[in-house]
């Protein structure tokens, strides 16, 4: 057995943000509540740091390290760098929030820190114990989060339902693992996929592992059936933790998806499509018809990401590159997207006041034409409008299904999207066709504003010139 | 005779979790799962993983379970309302988790796995040390996860300390603010008008 | 004269990075009135320059300009024109500078956003009409949407709401269909051209299926029968400019749709279906007809009497094929198609003077009630002769626009089939008795309400925008040779592609 | 013959319009005035021109002036066609209007709408002569719908009278109906021809007469008879034929002097001439002469008998007028096209007189219509008495006035002819004779003869103005001599290739034969029944309504079945009110409310919307808060995957 | 001799014992927990079962790290139970109802 520490640079962005994260510990544990503000400064910091870092290695090359179980490849430095970034917006928004309400603690970076840590391993893992241990420090990490408004019944009804079921699912794929394990005789994703290649597999066995592994992505993810949390957490946590799980854990649990199922079973896709396919088609109903009910903006949506999670799963299932680039362009696109929606709610909250439904934005266009203009361009993203990036995404994927004979699939994806784009116009109706109630000014801070703004913009601009976005995604397929 | 000792362990092992499953009081419960971890490290033990038989014992029954016991006891958790009976959706949950019981069985049963399919490795030799091999594996192939274990109980106590840690309501004291103080801060002279007269005026200006 | 420089591209933007303009420069801005003006002014002279360089000896597209756009996908910013676009694009650049002049005055809420609206509205419609890319027709197809829900939901009439989401989600709807089939047509032919789409063999169930699709998509927007239901409502709620818009423009994309997407790339399917759409144009000519003529609402009798005038241009495409069975005399197919597209200029000049016409009403008397009115003529002379002149055109009479295409479609729907033509042409009788049975009730009569007998007639700004209006009806009307020689070309090469089959 | 002129002829009373429509108020009521009778007078004194360079100097003129459209290897042209037939109708055309536009200077001196009325009657001019002139299909439906539409404005000239109104409306949508037919028509010829140009379309009548089409499964026609229907079609609502004659009647709530030129002289003959245009196309079809026929007798008499019971004097005249179309379309039915175009022609004379007349009598009496208030006027108004009484007489064929011979050779020619139908024919303008003579002197009795029964206020009714009896005078002496043109019209060449007749239907011929003068010809007709019948007529008249005034009460009550039929005019205009226009609104109220409200919006729609809100409150009740069951759906979902997959 | 088969069985029953817990229990969530551990041991019974079988010892590093892990897991499910119980004053599943629909 050989061991070589050759390339544990390609771990060096893990490294280095798992430094930063121990030095924020520290000055949490020597500058208690005061040091807050600087360990906030440092979380950001070391976020853009690691971005860097990682931008600056992607022209190093990559490969697998750590005896195979650890890849460094473009999907790895593209995603790894999108959760780094997504993260900087995301912990700029909350701290606005958590500000407001007492709950501005170190501990709440400390733990952001570590679990973007959690979905940069995701994003690397390439073996299932890596994987197992990303996605723990992850979800980990996000349990507390949840339950960090520690007054907060229904804060902590989330944490414990969120925790619950995550368990569950973190059981259920651990279970598919060790039977995936048990008939390829391998826990290293590549190896798995050698052995795929070269020897027969028993079907029903290997169908068997795979549901379980697939329940496990699907939580993650939140498709149907395996979303019941997802409302629930989103609507019970706090706006600003809200906004860290829809955002960057999404792209972890696409690296994961792929990592599962794509350099895993890439080659057994016959054996996952039709499942994924039930999820799939499950979700968008399921997430774009229930999302309609809703009043509460936040559980809107967590609705509106399950069905996102339909579509993504569209890209994965079509079991081609176009595909898988398709996916990912949309994971990103979302991300993007439920960055900005999320990051409005806190942006219209203040002190003692949730901004989380929907009649809370009537008539903002008449308080603040820009943010509702922000907002419109976001909502009509989600609702897959052109010009706007969610547009290409949504084009992206059933593109993808339709060039693999999928067009049934295509339709209903397509008819869902018109449902859903009813809910979406709903809270743009709420913004510009109706009187404000309201008529207090906008109290968020200018960096938040020219943040959400820039955010929106970046929606907007990534409609009207979606190349380079879409390029990346394709050359990390091909 | 060793698949004897396995059936044996194999049936306390399903009615402690049968139990744990089904009793109403959590002591109990933690007690009975205590029972199904050793029975299980007895299992282990059959399938050679000495190693993980003896942490399993150190670790779950040793620190876990404690902690569990520990909450349990630590809460003060009114059992009545607890007890009461779960049996309006039962049939329809364990028909549920029978069906799922079956599909596994039949996939996992003995036309995958069988002896005649799988066939049982011999045994080690007696110098055979299973705690060196997970070693060697440990801290060369697995260190990386090794290290992120090590974060993940990092998290969990930084979390854990995060969520039940009262700070504001705790009473500790602070000797190095006790040794600072000065009497400015402890005593303020207040200077009183005497007149009540001009107090009238200021609340007139006001 | 033109071959190097990017008119198209201009015609496109300009209006687009206008509108913007316009919106930065913020709600209470005195420029936001003339600079739109100046914008949209501009357009439409850049978009006459089309006319004259325009080469009708041609079917080719002219002012192509090609330039890669989202390369992973091969999708281009491919655009160019030709016989049938052009005088849509220029139909939209005059109908979006009568629209700045018609809301000078009378919007007084929010005048850049409106503006802006409408400028932004203009590119991406125009966009449409030159996209040969078919993603970049789609996203401006879609994109189109966004502003006119903003313009009706804002500015909008008491149920705009219910009015907005429908007309939005209607048209959605249709056109997500239209998404899966230009999907399938890059799936099936490796590119996104619409002109690769043409060349391309597809099976009978594949073409019937992509004709489905297309029908869908474009029946909502035109709209026929039986998805027709968003139209009076929006138009009832929106303000004038929007109804106008609406009429004028959007209402041609469904039109215009067909003749670039059904007909040439599913030419077989067209022909075994065509007697489903011929049924649905025949009804919505005769089941709407007779709808508008018992509206109390102004606007929604203009709105389904639009409707009925679509009928027309369905109609149209679609009796090619039987004409081409009976292999008649008369150039039957020729006037099909262009009766149908000039049914559509037509209608999108007199639709939008006749909801100019009721906009001048609404400004008023704010009321749309047919029977709030009654011999406005006395007090509005000027106005009343605008409002008839328009109403007879709308009833197609010889000498406007309005007959041109109805007289065109009648005398082809003959050679397809006698009963077609006798359905289509109870549009005489039904739209002659809606129209001016309307004219009878609001204009004519004495006056019996005082707010009748104080309306003041028309100034000069709209007296400028309905003139000009009526100039151009009367002038396609007396001479309609112009309008259509531009189209002979295209015409002749779609029915040489429709005539061919593709299985 | 160039271009020029003709161009002329057509744009003059067009630049009269647009300057007294559209500067009328700047540059005043007399130069709007003058400016229409110049454009107008112009347009006379070319179209004599024309004529003479027709008939004298033996020109034709067929040319396009500008293409209208072109679509495939189909090309609309504007154009010009001129021979006999057009030279005469322009000349009448432009002879008539010219003595409306002086008239109504004195008649509508007083109306607000002066330079309006100017501008709509040079506009009616303008259309006519495009419709006579043209050459083609496409131009003749312009001029078709254009006077349409000026015969609707002036209908609805006074806007404030709901009776106009609701007349104009009627009157053009009548119209439309009849155009609905003639615009298929027109595409018939289209389709089977290739050609909307006259002169190819005739050339391709032979051609056209062999086919047929399939209209209803299981029969053919022939394609030239469903043509020549349908124009027919076109030509019964223009002509006022029944069924489609009701707007007629109520479109003499206009001002008189448009009843004179568009609803008597000029526009209601454009059927006729169409009819007589398509001559080459109408002999090829028997099956579409004998509707013709039976359509015109039809009119004819029925017509003639609602005459007998009106008050009104202008509804008199218009039944009357009614009635004399059918007469015309009776003699276009057995193809005696000349004596319909001659009837028209000596018809326009004598019944712009007629009405023009009834104006003077109508200012007189300030603005009174009612017959039953009038009585012994003739001595106060000696020119209209004399001039209506030539009217009157030519109306009813009095030997030796234009209408006699006109008549008379319709008469003739019924009588000579074999189509199907024309012994109905022949038996219903016999009697129509009498009839006409009867509600012809019954008016005229009533009016200028008896009791005074007006009530004058101190001011007894007078002889209008000069600008009113000139035209009066200028139209009765074409009214008396307009008939000795029988000669070349009707037995004549005069028409040349303009009209063709089959040999087997030419029923003038043999009349030509015997024909020798217009003087013999009123000896002949003088021993002829139809001169006994008016002759009768006029006897029945005066004794009437002059000698015994109760009869006709009496009469009213006896026979009270007979008068309530012909009060309501035989049911036509309740059973179109009911039918047509009441159950159009029925059934668009059904289909609005049920089809698109309830159907299509509610069921569809708004139901679809709806299903999918009570799905989604539905599926939310899943989402029940518990994580028992939150968990138990993710093992469902285990299983339902378990299931599906590895099963 | 002990069969692969007799092993994944047991693991299964165990695995199907505690799913069944989670969702029939609906009083005490520190029995859901309790289940939770369970499940684990039934993973990592299949795991060392395999591994045993397979001669692979990696499985059982595995079960090392899920033993690990489950150990911070309970850490921190404890700890959101204690906030719970601070909050609610009830441990009871049946009472966290507030977020639904």
């Amino acid at each position: 057995m050989m061991f070589e520490v050759s390339n544990m640079s390609f771990a060096l962005p893990e490294m280095f943000m798992l430094v930063m994260a121990c030095v924020m510990l520290l000055v949490l544990a020597i500058r208690g509540e005061k040091g807050t503000n600087s360990i906030y400064v440092l979380s950001q910091l070391s976020l853009i740091a690691t971005a860097l870092i990682i931008y600056q290695s992607i022209s190093s090359g990559g490969g697998l390290s750590f005896d195979g179980t650890y890849i460094k490849d473009t999907l790895s430095n593209v995603l790894k760098l999108a959760i780094c970034l997504i993260n900087v917006f995301v912990l700029l928004y909350a701290s606005s929030y958590l500000k407001a309400r007492s709950l501005f603690k170190g501990e709440f970076y400390v733990l952001a820190l570590f679990s973007t840590l959690g979905m940069m391993i995701m994003a690397s893992a390439y073996h299932f114990l890596i994987l197992y241990l990303g996605l723990e420090l992850m979800s980990l990490c996000l349990y507390a989060m949840v339950a960090m408004q520690r007054d907060s019944a229904v804060a902590t009804e989330a944490a414990m339902k969120y925790f619950i079921l995550g368990a569950l699912a973190s059981g259920m794929l651990l279970y598919g693992m060790s039977i995936i394990y048990g008939v390829t005789g391998s826990l290293a994703i590549a190896d798995i996929a050698q052995v795929l290649q070269t020897q027969q597999i028993d079907k029903t066995v290997l169908s068997f592992g795979l549901v379980f592994l697939l329940i496990g992505i699907g939580f993650k993810l939140g498709a149907v059936p395996f979303h019941m949390w997802l409302p629930d957490v989103y609507h019970g946590a706090p706006t600003a933790m809200t906004l860290f799980i829809a955002t960057a854990p999404k792209i972890a649990a696409f690296a994961m998806a792929i990592r599962l199922l794509v350099d895993g079973f890439g080659d057994s896709q016959a054996y996952w499509q039709d499942m994924a396919i039930m999820l799939s088609v499950l979700s968008m109903i399921i997430g774009n018809v229930v999302a309609i009910a809703q009043t509460n903006l936040k559980r809107m949506l967590a609705y509106s990401t399950i069905s996102h999670v339909g579509f993504i799963l569209l890209g994965v299932l079509s079991g081609t590159a176009q595909g898988y680039s398709a996916a990912m362009f949309y994971v990103l696109v979302y991300s993007l997207m439920s960055l900005g929606g999320f990051g409005m709610i806190i942006l219209m909250s203040r002190q003692g006041f949730e901004a989380d439904n929907i009649d809370d934005f009537k008539g903002l266009s008449q308080r603040s034409p820009w943010f509702a203009l922000m907002m419109l361009i976001l909502m009509f993203s989600m609702a897959g409008i052109p010009p706007l990036a969610g547009f290409y995404a949504k084009f992206a994927v059933i593109n993808s299904v339709v060039e693999v004979g999928l067009v049934p699939i295509a339709i209903i994806a397509v008819v869902m999207s018109v449902i859903g784009a009813f809910y979406y116009l709903r809270l743009i109706k709420v913004m510009y066709f109706d009187k404000p109630s309201d008529q207090n000014a906008l109290q968020a801070p200018k960096d938040m504003q020219i943040a959400i703004s820039v955010n929106a913009l970046l929606v907007l601009a990534l409609g009207i010139s979606p190349g380079a976005l879409m390029a990346i995604c394709t050359i990390t397929f091909s | 005779m060793e698949h004897i000792i396995f059936y044996c362990l194999a049936a306390i092992l399903l009615f402690a979790a049968t139990m744990v499953v089904t009793v109403r009081n959590p002591v109990r419960a933690a007690l009975f799962l205590i029972l199904a971890f050793f029975t299980s490290a007895g299992v282990w033990l059959l399938l050679e993983a000495e190693f993980l038989a003896l942490t399993l014992v150190l670790v779950y029954v040793g620190a876990v379970m404690v902690l569990f016991l520990f909450v349990v006891m630590m809460l003060d958790i009114d059992l009545a309302p607890l007890q009461e009976g779960f049996t309006k959706y039962l049939p329809l949950g364990m028909f549920v988790a029978a069906l799922i019981t079956i599909e596994m069985i039949a996939v996992l049963g003995a036309n995958h796995f069988g002896l005649d399919i799988v066939p049982s490795p011999s045994p080690h030799p007696a110098d055979y040390s299973n705690t060196k091999e997970i070693g060697l594996l440990l801290y060369t192939v697995y260190v990386y996860p090794f290290e992120i274990a090590s974060v993940i109980l990092t998290v969990a106590i930084v979390a854990a300390i995060t969520l039940t840690l009262r700070q504001k309501n705790s009473k500790s004291q602070d000797i190095s603010q006790q040794v600072k103080v000065r009497r400015e801060d402890r005593v303020r002279i207040v200077k009183m008008q005497s007149s009540p007269r001009k107090t009238k005026e200021q609340g007139e200006q006001l | 004269m033109f071959s190097d420089f990017p008119l198209l591209s201009l015609i496109i933007w300009l209006p687009i990075l206008g509108g913007i303009a316009v919106l930065i420069n913020g709600d209470n801005n005195p420029w936001a009135r003339p600079l739109s003006l100046l914008v949209s002014a501009a357009t439409f002279v850049a978009s006459l320059g089309l006319y004259v360089g325009f080469d009708n000896a041609t079917y080719h597209m002219q002012f192509v300009e090609q330039v890669p756009w989202i390369a992973s996908f091969d999708i281009n910013y491919f655009v160019g024109i030709d016989g049938f676009s052009m005088p849509l694009i220029i139909l939209t650049s005059f109908s979006t500078l009568l629209v700045v002049i018609a809301g000078w005055e009378v919007i007084k809420d929010r005048v850049s956003h409106y503006m802006a609206a409408f400028l932004i509205m203009e590119g991406l419609m125009i966009a449409v009409f030159s996209a040969l890319d078919a993603i970049l027709f789609y996203v401006f197809f879609e994109a189109m949407l966004i502003p006119l829900f903003l313009v009706i939901g804002i500015w909008g009439g008491p149920n705009r709401v219910y009015a907005t989401i429908k007309f939005f989600l209607y048209t959605l709807f249709g056109s997500v269909f239209l998404l899966v089939a230009l999907l399938y047509l890059r799936h099936v032919s490796g590119s996104f051209s619409i002109l690769a789409f043409h060349d391309v063999s597809l099976s009978m169930a594949q073409q019937t299926l992509l004709f489905l699709a297309f029908l869908i998509a474009f029946a909502v927007k035109i709209p026929m029968w039986p998805v027709h239901t968003w139209l009076p409502d929006a138009h009832v709620e929106a303000p004038t400019g929007g109804s106008v818009i609406l009429a004028a423009i959007t209402l041609k994309i469904g039109g215009y749709g067909l003749l670039r997407f059904a007909l040439p790339i599913t030419p077989d399917a067209s022909m075994a279906l065509d007697w489903f759409v011929i049924t649905l144009s025949l009804i919505a000519v005769v089941y709407i007809g007779l709808v508008a003529l018992v509206q109390s609402d102004l606007k929604k009798l203009i709105a389904y009497s639009s409707i009925a005038h679509m009928g027309f241009v369905t109609l149209g495409l679609f009796i090619v094929f039987r004409i081409f069975a009976n292999s008649a005399t008369g150039s039957g197919a020729e006037l099909a198609i262009e009766g149908a597209m000039v049914q559509m200029i037509s209608h999108g000049f007199i639709a939008a003077a006749m909801f100019l016409s009721v906009g001048v009403l609404y400004d008023r008397m704010h009321t749309r009630e047919i029977s709030a009115y009654g011999g406005v003529i006395n007090t509005m002379p000027v106005f009343g002769g605008f409002a008839v002149f328009f109403a007879m055109a709308n009833a197609g009479l010889p000498g406007t626009s309005g007959f041109v295409g109805e007289f065109m479609v009648i005398l082809a729907a003959f050679q397809a089939d006698f009963w077609f033509a006798f359905l289509a042409a109870t549009t005489l009788i039904l739209g002659a008795a809606y129209t001016l049975w309307m004219i009878k009730r609001v204009m004519f009569g004495d006056v019996t309400n005082d707010q009748v007998a104080q309306l003041t007639d028309i100034n000069q700004r709209e007296f400028i925008m309905l003139a000009s209006l009526a100039v151009i009806v009367l002038a396609i009307g007396l001479w309609p040779a112009p309008l259509t020689d531009v189209m002979h070309s295209s015409v002749e090469h779609l029915l040489t592609q429709i005539s061919q089959s593709k299985l | 013959m160039s271009q020029t002129l003709l161009i002329s002829i057509v744009l003059a009373p067009l630049i009269g319009s647009i300057i007294a429509g559209l500067f009328g108020k700047k540059v005043g009521r007399v130069w709007s005035h003058r400016a229409a009778i110049a454009g107008v007078a112009i347009a006379f004194a070319l179209s004599a021109w024309v004529l003479k360079l027709v008939v004298v100097d033996g020109q034709t003129y067929n040319a396009q002036v500008y293409q209208w459209l072109q679509a495939g290897s189909l090309s609309l042209e504007v154009g010009f066609l001129i021979d006999a037939l057009t030279a005469m109708m322009m000349v009448v055309v432009t002879f008539v209007s010219l003595m409306v536009h002086i008239y109504t200077i004195g008649y509508m001196h007083d109306d607000d709408g002066y330079s309006r009325f100017f501008s709509y009657i040079s506009l009616f001019t303008f259309s006519m002569l495009m419709l006579v002139m043209a050459n083609n299909f496409m131009q003749l439906f312009f001029g078709w719908e254009a006077v349409g539409l000026v015969s609707y404005l002036l209908i609805g000239f006074w806007y404030k009278k709901p009776t106009a109104i609701y007349a104009n409306l009627k009157a053009f949508l009548v119209n439309r109906v009849g155009d609905f037919g003639f615009i298929l028509g027109i595409a018939g010829v289209l389709m089977y021809a290739g050609s909307l140009d006259y002169q190819q379309v005739f050339d391709f009548a032979p051609a056209i007469s062999e086919k047929t089409m399939t209209l209803f499964a299981g029969h053919d026609w022939s394609v030239m008879s469903v043509i020549c229907i349908l124009l027919f079609i076109g030509a019964m609502g223009k002509s006022a034929q029944v069924p489609l004659h009701v707007w007629l009647p109520d479109s003499m709530e206009g001002p008189t002097p448009i009843s004179a030129l568009i609803h008597a002289a000029t526009m209601v003959t454009a059927g006729i001439f169409m009819v007589t245009r398509m001559s080459p196309l109408f002999e090829f079809s028997e099956t579409a002469l004998t509707f013709v026929l039976v359509i015109g007798a039809i009119t004819a008499l029925f017509m003639g008998f609602l005459g007998l019971i009106q008050n009104d004097i202008k509804r008199v005249i218009a039944y009357s007028t009614l009635s004399q179309l059918g007469y015309m379309t009776v003699a276009l039915g057995v193809s005696a096209y000349s004596a319909g175009v001659f009837h028209l022609m000596t018809h326009a004379f004598f019944k712009a007189l007629l009405f023009l007349g009834a104006g003077s009598v109508i200012i007189a009496m300030h603005h009174e219509q009612d017959i039953r208030k009038m009585g012994g006027l003739k001595k106060y108004m000696p020119i209209t008495y004399w001039t209506a009484l030539i009217g009157s007489l030519a109306l009813i064929g009095f030997p030796g006035l234009s209408g006699f011979f006109s008549k008379d050779s319709i008469i003739e020619a019924v009588h000579a002819s074999h189509v199907a139908g024309s012994g109905f024919a022949y038996f219903a303008v016999v009697t129509g004779v009498f009839v006409t003579a009867l509600y012809s002197f019954r008016l005229f009795f009533l009016v200028f003869h008896g009791k005074e029964r007006f009530d004058a206020h101190g001011h007894p009714p007078h002889e209008p103005a000069n600008v009113v009896t000139m035209p009066l005078i200028l139209l009765a002496i074409p009214s008396i001599v307009a008939g000795y043109f029988i000669g070349p019209m009707v037995f004549g060449d005069f028409f040349g290739n303009a009209i063709m007749v089959h040999a087997e239907h030419d029923v003038l011929a043999e009349h030509a034969e015997s024909f020798d003068g217009a003087f013999s010809f009123i000896i002949h007709g003088m021993m002829a029944l139809p001169f006994w019948l008016a002759m009768a007529g006029v006897g029945t008249a005066y004794y009437l309504y002059l000698k015994r005034p109760d009869i006709p009460a009496t009469l009213q009550q006896r026979f009270n079945w007979i008068y309530r039929l012909l009060d309501n005019k035989y049911g036509f205009d309740n059973f179109n009110q009911t039918v047509f226009a009441g159950g159009a609104r029925a059934v668009g109220t059904f289909l609005w409310k049920v089809g698109d409200i309830k159907i299509i919006d509610g069921a569809l729609v708004n139901g679809t919307a709806k299903t999918v809100g009570v799905i989604s409150s539905l599926v939310r009740q899943v989402q029940s808060g518990y994580l028992y069951h939150y968990a138990f759906a993710m093992i469902v979902g285990l299983w339902l995957l378990l299931t599906y997959f590895v099963a | 001799m002990i069969a692969l088969s007799d092993c994944l069985i047991l693991g299964a029953l165990l695995f199907s014992l505690s799913v069944a817990g989670i969702f029939i229990n609906r009083k005490n969530i520190i029995i859901l927990l309790m289940c939770i551990e369970l499940m684990l041991l039934a993973v990592n019974l299949n795991f060392i079962a395999f591994s045993h079988f397979s001669g692979d010892i990696a499985g059982q590093v595995f079960v090392f790290f899920i033993l690990t892990v489950a150990a911070a897991e309970a850490a921190i499910g404890l700890a959101i139970l204690v906030v719970l119980f601070r909050n609610l004053s009830t441990i009871n599943v049946s009472e966290l109802d507030r977020l639904k629909g």
